[in-house]
């Protein structure tokens, strides 16, 4: 009953971005990754999860969330992440994540990173 | 460390059930205020109590189905720990067996879990578990 | 109305101690949150809560000090209903002998005190009292 | 060691307001009551209590509150409140002090509300 996972995506040129509202447990977790391989399927190769929304998190959710990224570094795309919250960023720190996931301050920055060059 | 007494001590049982998880964090949201916790402590602390809730939802196999949450807060006038108590009265494991998961391992792997415990370990001050044939305790600390 | 199940049940153990009802407060939102209640709804709860033990810490005098929250969600399928029962181990009281209390009367009197069952009775859907000599019980429950 | 209540004043010609921040339990109560005191000492004889930073109250907090508003009917001043969560309003409702303290959905209304007359 407990309020589930909202998603928005904005598919912009050259990539997406995905904006989470709400806790990313297993079914939040599943929904970010339905919408990913739909993206990836369209040809996107670069997506932004924008977690500004997204006050909580669990493992099992942060699990669903290394598929994408096995996904991503299968077809040589990237994922990145902005917005988390000092804790999420922590917890992706501790679990390494970031190695190979990028961890941006805020959408600009991830943009930035990301976007394929001209 | 000066001696510290028992200045609050809350109990909650939880059915252990889809979703209980965030009253636990809910719980331990208020009794970390108390304890003085800044905000990005208290974020923590909400997140190592879920992790722990999950697990015994998920592992315990309790026949009763309910977990038992202490929180306890320290302090000689003031409030200075906060330590939280997960207690299941399930199946039990042996830590010590589980394997600490590495991100390149479980980037290949078929089973992408196993992160909960070392996210606890991580995020609080100190995490000491005791699990056996009567079932599992977790205890967490952090300080101000 | 149809029969309903209990979807859920927590109980809550706080001591009777300043500050503790906002840990009450918080855990009656988790629940709520579960049981779909709305914001408004929501609010109302933590607020009654809030009352009832206050209520218990001030005038239970209650040997143990302590106070047990017990949160059931009722519903078919989906959660229904929410109903929280404040129980304390005090002195009881009788409900019936206490005075309604009238903002024009207590606009001049000394003890402007004495809202907090209207309150409770004013902002949930039903509210019972039980109160004895082994303490004192509040029901309140609110459907969605 | 919950926070306590953060209290601003605001004087202005004719009229004070008190923006509040936080949980209004006794202390909270209390706080405003010594803030409206010293205004009402000062000479001002029209108060609102601006809510808007809070979000819970107890009935021991209203109490003090209902002591500020016999003060202002014994000076023949006025006392406002805007900015209230639904939640207060009704449970202002439910006490009956609507009929003795001006409830104003926000600052502006209130303000043309309490001041005095050219
Ligand atoms: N409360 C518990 N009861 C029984 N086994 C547990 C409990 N908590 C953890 N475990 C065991 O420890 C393992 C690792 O747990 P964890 O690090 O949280 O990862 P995950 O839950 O994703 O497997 C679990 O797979 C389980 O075998
Ligand atoms: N849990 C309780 N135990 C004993 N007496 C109680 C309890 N709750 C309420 N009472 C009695 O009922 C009276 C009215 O309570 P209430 O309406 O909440 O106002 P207040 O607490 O401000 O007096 C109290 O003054 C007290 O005498």
């Amino acid at each position: 009953m407990t309020e589930g996972l909202k998603l928005t995506v904005d598919r912009r040129s050259g990539l997406a971005v995905l904006y989470t509202d709400g806790y990313i447990n297993n079914q939040g977790g599943e929904e970010i990754a339905r919408a990913a391989y739909e993206l990836i399927d369209q040809g996107y190769t670069r997506l932004l999860l924008n977690l500004h929304g997204t006050k909580i998190i669990n493992s099992i959710g942060i699990s669903i969330l290394i598929e994408i990224i096995e996904r991503m570094l299968q077809i040589d795309g990237r994922l990145g992440f902005c917005a988390l919250t000092p804790t999420i960023e922590k917890t992706f720190h501790i679990m390494g994540l970031a190695q190979y996931a990028g961890i941006f301050p805020d959408e600009a920055a991830a943009i930035a990173a990301l976007a394929p060059g001209p | 460390m000066s001696e510290q007494a028992i200045l609050r001590e809350v109990r909650l049982l939880l059915p252990m059930a889809p979703d209980m998880e965030t009253v636990a964090s809910q719980a331990a949201t208020a009794v970390a205020q108390y304890a003085g916790l800044s905000t990005d402590q208290i974020d923590e602390v909400r997140m190592a109590v879920t992790e722990a809730c999950i697990n015994a939802f998920e592992h315990s196999r309790a026949a009763d189905k309910t977990l038992e949450l202490t929180f306890t807060v320290f302090g000689t006038r003031e409030p200075e720990r906060l330590c939280i108590a997960v207690r299941d009265r399930g199946v039990g494991f042996v830590p010590e067996r589980v394997e600490e998961p590495r991100i390149e391992t479980k980037l290949k792997a078929e089973r992408k879990r196993g992160w909960g415990i070392k996210i606890i370990r991580g995020l609080m001050d100190d995490v000491t578990i005791r699990s056996g044939a009567d079932g599992t305790t977790v205890v967490m600390c952090k300080s101000r």
